[in-house]
């Protein structure tokens, strides 16, 4: 009966849809917001090879700040949540292979995250993808050595301290330059090169270690929980 | 092509809202709205497709003058950049009251967590 | 044309992986699905030249929330005694 | 000027900071949280100031572009507003929850903060996808806080607060990114611009967005999330959610409005008044506090939403309307909930442990008052306008229903206000107070007064002088320490005052107004000096006392029908609080409240429909109606009748005015019901004249004559002394009512000579019978008797006021007789007049059994040793009655002048008099002679009773002796014990308590229908998730057809 009764609902939501896919032509050329950041004079404002990365970090910027703010609202949020007394729990100790392995391995990720978010505005990913990649090594890192603690300061403190850079940069843009996160305030330097768009990939890789930080942050929140049974 | 990948976001979006509403776990609530933000990120990337266009990356392929016939719109594509860390933390929020819900009633059956009501 | 081909392809098969994760009966089933189902996404968003989102949904949809949901799903494990162990 | 930018700067770079804290000082880490919400409120504030000023209002762009190429925040003024009124609610909010917050540690700091500046940015944000992630921000944000108290409760809300609000998110998401593609463009603006509604998609796209902005604000029935959420999150919490966080959602609607055409805004009215009237009919039913707060919370969001759908009716009074109705929301619903986090009970009943601590019970009387739209908070000047708005647009059922969502929620919230005055409570207040959960509320209860003044400033034709008044009232009360006696000195030096302003100028002009000014005024002095004989300090009886005289007062004054309703509503507010100051008046203050609340709105109603026809709230004005007469007539006439307790309106007077205190009952009876004739009186003269009003008169009459009877059979059948005159009352103003609807001269000659006499004999009949019963203990009338001796000086002013009652001669109430004939037979209303005739009759039995069982027959053993009525009692008591005899001997003094009066709106078919010989159509009477005749017949029996007493034979009092034992009721022995048996048997069908217990009914249908109803929020989270869906499909349909 309730069945039915969603059923009916989610077939009508679908009909709702429907109009939307029926008015949706395709685009044949980019929308009138678009063509302005393609366009080259513009593009040279931001001097930034990606076009995605160019409105992800200054046009768009405080959505990227609201964004590492939610990230950073989650982490904080379950440490609060789900903090309890962290016993440690004894697992089965890990192959000398996987080991060995993951020493060599957490460098290199870490190091290519922190390529990627360095070379956001000349490539594909930036920040979050960085990021996003630390948190991978940490993971690697919670696997292969389960017993290590945990660097609580070290993350928070990186949290914290790229958060704040990020809000300074931000800042400094609507102080001496022409907005909030503008990313003149930094030369912009020749494009397609790594020293170019201004502020942006010194943004960028601070987003970049702040999404790293918060996303170990909170996996690590989630593996402490799991040892106290 | 975007005509195919909008219809699969849609349906997924049904699908997802189809595992939050009947599914009384809450895990699967949770998988339901991990694939309800997928199947969404799916129709804004569908919406940025311009027809035979290239990523928005000025490369050796792309030159920065012809960007404007070229490229895919790139403003959705930063849009659902936002959308999926948005989504992550919705999730991993998520997963932390429902451990904490398992914590207090060892259960996941959503219709054992019913002390407010009225 | 090719490109449509294989963009249907993608399709039928990510709506059969969406079926896995609702409607399959085991729960760890479900989540490798949902994490499949990002997974084929970002594939579909390299087809949309969309290389940054295709990258952060690897990375980000697939990659940590399935961890996360693999923690929570341990977590809960440990802690359930023998009862619904079905429904988990 | 600090760009608005910074407070996110701020707000984003001290939580990000505070990461550096390290655990030992989260004591540092909240106050750096209050500094940096302090400078986000200075930022917001000073922009407020420069705005306010004039000053334009102000673009933000981002990185230095111009939207819609990047994200701009605007700055204007409504922005400026609301940010401001957010960071003081967040300032507030963390100093409340400051221990709580440093118990939790820095990472639910950061949170807190974070969810202040989160909406501050959803409120200057043009941008909508910024919109969206700010918005995700603040949802995440307000997750985190629901569960800083870590209870299984709120767990459980919080998780179904994320998967409601996620799917919301969700379509939200799916709205915007739709609405981009269609327009190409994010800007709000833009999109508002590109005409989406033109096309299949675009319209699917616009109701995504509103829906799930909509959603956001908590639709009935979409909402169980909601309610949860504000049951189980911590009181400091609930209140921001309810206070900020409901303001920025609500700012949010009105941004994104534009996006969408008429037709949507009709459906969000729409969705608003159900939301209003089923959440507030819901709350009927609620008996813990913070639940009754959320579906109060509600319910205001709904009544806002209604207000914002009906923008395009409105007009330039939206902003004014809108605005100060969500800032009596904000004050109020976050200073209860803070109430609420202090008293750390949830069952409403358990709140009259707030009576140990008066200044939190009258903050608490302050919230409610000012929910409902009370004067003077800015909420009644919120909701005066919108009802004359909508009258004048039309939109009657809008307009009703408006009226019974609130008068619903007036039921329940004075019922928890009623709670908290009076009921049973034996607890101690235990925990102690800190000051910094003292301070919020104490400063949102100043603020909504200061809100309220503010608000009257923008109203039209409306006298700012009466808040020195209140002004004075708050004096009063802070005065609340002294003893009764000098707070008595002061009241009687005020209404004096008043008085003497008044009086002089309104003895030339105008008459009626005199007179009533007198009863009024002059009353009130009279029975402040009874008030000489209680001792203490009488604490909250002279700011209330005091304040339904101001509403009395302004009544009079009124030259609008704006500045008169807000005199009624101040005198139904004082009056509410002197009536339920009684013993067990519980009850009796609710239903007074209920019934004057239906016939507030019920004048309010009217005066709406009188202002669409006439343009103009002048209270001359009314006369100018003629289209919807009947309706506006008889809208006033129900309105007015609850004041006079017209039969049907009756059923809270007995008991109110029974268990009132002893000079409290005078107020409310002899001078408090006539405010009721006072305006009917108002209403006949500027209506009566038209046909269509003298039909509805003719109804009104009968009435009138019903009440007369039903009034005084249910008085004779009473064994409360103070009940029996309450009947009396009734039944009094039974007469006065159908003398009035008579509409003639000699009808309203009967009407105010009733009114001046029953003001003189209700007030001298009150007064004795509260004086003896503080002396006796007891309102039984079976339990006293025999008190002549001991009470000499009550027994001979009981005796005149029973004379004049029963308008014998030579006392005055014969005059009223009198004239009442010649009336009837003039109008040739004598069914009608039979029936008024036959209750005469019966007055004579309820007014010998006063008299004859508490004065004569046996006196109480345990009354032996009474000692007679105080001398403060006995003072005003002689002072009316030789008002009475100088009215009885010499009526001309008042009646010429009064004549005069009258004949200008009747000028037919009046007295003539010659001397002190009045002459009427069908007979003639001389008072003065008339009291010489009767006085000399008088002394002359008496002469001879004493002449033949020297023969009689003294029997001692205790002569008889019981047989054997003791009766098993004692009251049974007493001779007038139930001594109309007879009578009650024959009529007593009549005054079976069948109105009452319709009422009743009534009541208990809304309570089942609310019982019922409130099933539908069935506790499961998922339920509520296909109920939001459910809606979303639910605006589709009404889109598509």
């Amino acid at each position: 009966m309730r069945k039915l009764f969603i059923i009916i609902i989610l077939a009508a939501f679908g009909l709702m849809l429907y109009p939307l896919i029926q008015s949706f032509s395709g685009n044949d050329h980019l929308s009138e917001l678009a063509t302005y950041y393609a366009q080259k004079e513009n593009i040279e404002k931001v001097n930034s090879v990606n076009l995605v990365t160019a409105i992800v970090v200054t046009y768009r910027g405080l959505d990227t700040l609201g964004e590492v703010t939610i990230l950073f609202l989650t982490a904080a949020i379950i440490a609060f949540f789900l903090k309890g007394p962290s016993t440690l729990r004894t697992l089965r100790p890990n192959s000398e292979i996987f080991i060995t392995a993951a020493r060599v391995l957490v460098p290199i990720m870490v190091m290519f995250g922190v390529y990627i978010f360095m070379n956001g505005h000349l490539s594909p990913g930036g920040g979050f993808q960085g990021g996003a990649v630390i948190a991978s090594a940490v993971i690697l890192m919670f696997l292969a050595f389960p017993d290590a603690p945990f660097q609580h300061k070290f993350f928070g403190f990186m949290e914290s301290i790229s958060g704040l850079v990020f809000v300074g940069l931000a800042a400094l843009g609507a102080l001496i330059g022409s907005g909030f996160l503008d990313n003149t305030i930094l030369p912009l330097g020749t494009f397609g090169k790594l020293l170019s768009a201004g502020a942006i990939p010194v943004i960028y890789s601070f987003v970049g270690l702040k999404v790293g930080a918060e996303l170990s942050n909170i996996l690590n929140e989630f593996k402490s929980v799991q040892s106290d049974k | 092509m975007e005509y195919v990948s909008l219809t699969i976001g849609f349906i997924v979006i049904i699908a997802g809202l189809w595992a939050i509403m009947t599914n009384r776990n809450i895990l699967r609530m949770i998988i339901g709205f991990s694939i309800f933000d997928t199947g969404l990120h799916i129709v804004i990337v569908s919406l940025a497709y311009v027809k035979g266009g290239t990523a928005p990356i000025l490369d050796s392929a792309v030159g920065i003058n012809e960007a404007i016939d070229k490229i895919v719109d790139p403003v959705p594509q930063a849009l659902v950049l936002t959308a999926i860390v948005i989504g992550l933390g919705v999730t991993a929020l998520m997963l932390a009251y429902a451990m904490k819900l398992h914590k207090e009633k060892k259960s996941l059956d959503i219709m054992s967590f019913r002390d407010l009501k009225w | 044309m090719s490109f449509l081909l294989i963009s249907i392809a993608l399709g039928v098969i990510m709506l059969v992986v969406t079926g896995i994760a609702v409607f399959h009966k085991k729960l760890i089933v479900a989540i490798i699905a949902a994490g499949v189902l990002s997974l084929f996404a970002s594939v579909l968003y390299l087809l949309l030249a969309a290389p940054d989102v295709a990258m952060t949904e690897a990375a980000i949809g697939s990659g940590l929330s399935t961890i996360i949901f693999f923690y929570v799903l341990n977590r809960i494990r440990t802690t359930n005694g023998t009862e619904d162990q079905e429904t988990v | 000027m600090i760009s608005p930018i910074h407070i996110i700067s701020i707000g984003l770079g001290t939580a990000f900071a505070l990461g550096f804290l390290n655990k030992k000082s989260n004591g540092l880490a909240v106050s750096l949280m209050l500094v940096a919400i302090a400078l986000m409120a200075a930022v917001s504030s000073s922009w407020f100031i420069k705005l306010y000023q004039g000053a334009e209002a102000i673009e933000v762009y981002t990185a230095g572009f111009k939207p819609p190429y990047s994200i701009n925040l605007r700055m204007g003024l409504n922005e400026a507003l609301l940010s401001s009124l957010i960071n003081l609610a967040g300032f507030l909010g963390g100093l409340y929850m400051f221990k709580n917050l440093k118990n939790t540690g820095k990472h639910a700091i950061m949170v807190f903060l974070v969810f202040v500046m989160g909406l501050n940015v959803i409120i200057l944000t043009r941008d909508a996808f910024n919109l969206f992630v700010f918005m995700e921000v603040v949802s995440i944000a307000t997750a985190g806080l629901i569960i800083l108290i870590q209870d299984g409760k709120s767990i459980q809300a919080g998780f179904k607060y994320m998967i409601a609000t996620g799917i919301i998110a969700g379509i939200f998401l799916l709205g915007i990114i739709f609405a981009y593609y269609f327009s190409g463009s994010l800007n709000i603006d833009d999109i508002s611009n590109s005409n989406l509604l033109a096309f299949k998609g675009g319209s699917v796209a616009v109701l995504m967005i509103i829906v799930s902005v909509v959603l956001e604000l908590k639709p009935f029935p979409a909402n169980g999330w909601a309610l949860d959420v504000y049951e189980a999150s911590d009181p400091g919490i609930a209140a921001l959610i309810s206070a900020a966080s409901a303001t920025a959602m609500y700012f949010v609607l009105f941004k994104l409005m534009p996006i969408a055409d008429l037709q949507w805004y009709k459906i969000i009215s729409t969705a608003g008044l159900i939301t209003f009237v089923g959440s507030n009919l819901f709350g009927l039913k609620q008996t813990g506090a913070r639940r009754l707060l959320g579906y109060s919370s509600i319910g205001q969001l709904g009544l806002l939403m209604t207000i914002l759908g009906l923008k395009p009716f409105l007009g330039d009074k939206f902003e004014y309307i809108a605005i100060t109705i969500l800032i009596s929301h904000y004050l109020a619903k976050a200073g209860l909930f803070w109430i609420a986090g202090l008293l750390k009970k949830d069952k409403l009943k358990d709140w009259a442990l707030l009576r140990k601590k008066p200044l939190f019970l009258v903050l608490f009387g302050t919230f409610v008052f000012s929910l409902i739209g009370f004067p003077p908070f800015p909420s009644f000047f919120g909701k005066w306008e919108l009802i004359m708005s909508l009258s004048q647009q039309g939109l009657y059922f809008t307009l009703a229903m408006i009226l019974t969502g609130s008068f619903l929620e007036g039921i329940y919230l004075f019922r928890w206000l009623g709670y908290a005055i009076k009921m049973e409570s034996n607890e101690s207040w235990t925990f102690k107070l800190e000051w910094n959960k003292v301070i919020p509320p104490v400063l949102f209860g100043i603020l909504v007064y200061l809100a309220g003044y503010y608000s009257s400033t923008f109203a039209e034709n409306f006298n700012g002088l009466y808040f020195i008044a209140l002004a004075f009232i708050l004096i009063i009360y802070l005065l609340d320490f002294l003893p009764a006696a000098v707070k008595n000195i002061l009241s009687i030096l005020s209404l004096a005052l008043v008085s003497w302003y008044m009086l002089p100028g309104l003895y030339s002009e105008d008459m009626l107004r005199f007179i009533f000014t007198l009863i009024f005024l002059v009353g009130g002095i009279l029975t402040f000096i009874a008030g000489f004989a209680y001792k203490g300090k009488r604490e909250g009886f002279y700011p209330v006392a005091l304040l339904m005289y101001a509403g009395l007062a302004i009544i009079i004054r009124a030259s609008t029908t704006l500045e008169f309703f807000f005199g009624w509503e101040l005198m139904t507010a004082g009056s509410y609080f002197l009536i339920i100051r009684g013993k067990k008046s519980m009850a009796h203050g609710l239903s007074y409240m209920l019934f004057s609340m239906a016939g507030a709105y019920a004048i309010l109603a009217a005066f709406g429909l009188s202002f669409a026809e006439t343009a103009s709230i002048q209270l001359s004005s009314l006369a100018a109606v003629g289209g919807n007469i009947t309706v506006i007539f008889s809208l006033l006439a129900i309105g007015f009748m609850t004041k006079t307790a017209s039969l049907g309106l009756h059923i809270w007077l007995p008991g109110a005015h029974a268990e009132a205190e002893s000079d409290v009952s005078p107020m409310v009876s002899a001078i408090l019901l006539k405010a009721g004739v006072f305006g009917l009186m108002i209403l006949m003269i500027a209506m009566g004249n038209n046909p269509e009003a003298t039909r509805v008169a003719y109804v009104l009459g009968w009435l009138g004559a019903l009440t007369a009877l039903v009034g005084n059979l249910a008085a004779a059948f009473q064994e409360d002394a103070k009940r029996l005159l309450a009947y009396s009352s009734i039944s009094q103003l039974g007469y006065i009512l159908f003398a009035l609807a008579m509409m003639s001269h000699l009808g309203w000659m009967t009407a105010m000579v009733y009114s001046i006499n029953h003001f003189l004999y209700k007030s001298i009949l009150f007064l004795t019978i509260g004086a003896v019963v503080l002396k006796v203990g007891t309102h039984y009338m079976y339990k006293m008797g025999g008190l002549i001796k001991n009470m000499p000086l009550a027994f001979i002013a009981v005796l005149i006021g029973i004379i004049a009652l029963a308008g014998v001669p030579p006392l005055s109430g014969f005059a009223g007789k009198w004239l009442f004939y010649n009336a009837v037979i003039d109008k040739h209303w004598y069914f009608q007049g039979v029936i008024v005739f036959f209750s005469g009759i019966i007055a004579f039995l309820y007014l010998f059994k006063l008299i004859y069982s508490v004065f004569l027959g046996q006196l109480k053993d345990n009354l032996r040793h009474v000692k007679d009525i105080s001398i403060w009692f006995a003072i005003p008591i002689y002072i009316l009655i030789i008002g009475l005899m100088i009215f009885s001997a010499k009526p001309d003094l008042v009646l010429k002048p009064l004549g005069e009066m009258i004949s200008v709106w009747y000028p037919n078919a009046g007295l003539s008099w010659e001397g002190g010989l009045a002459t009427a159509p069908y007979g003639y009477w001389n008072g003065t002679g008339v009291m010489i005749t009767i006085g000399i017949m008088f002394m002359a029996l008496l002469g001879w009773l004493l002449l033949l007493s020297s023969k009689a034979v003294k029997v001692g009092q205790f002569n008889i002796v019981y047989s054997a034992e003791a009766p098993q009721r004692p009251e049974t022995t007493h001779v007038s014990y139930n001594i109309y048996a007879g009578y009650n048997k024959a009529l007593g069908w009549m005054v079976a308590p069948k109105i009452t217990e319709f009422w009743d009914t009534m009541s208990d249908w809304a309570h089942s229908l609310a019982e019922y109803g409130r099933r539908l929020y069935s506790g499961n989270g998922q339920v509520y998730t296909t109920y939001v869906l459910a809606y979303i499909i639910a605006f589709y349909l009404i889109m598509i057809f």
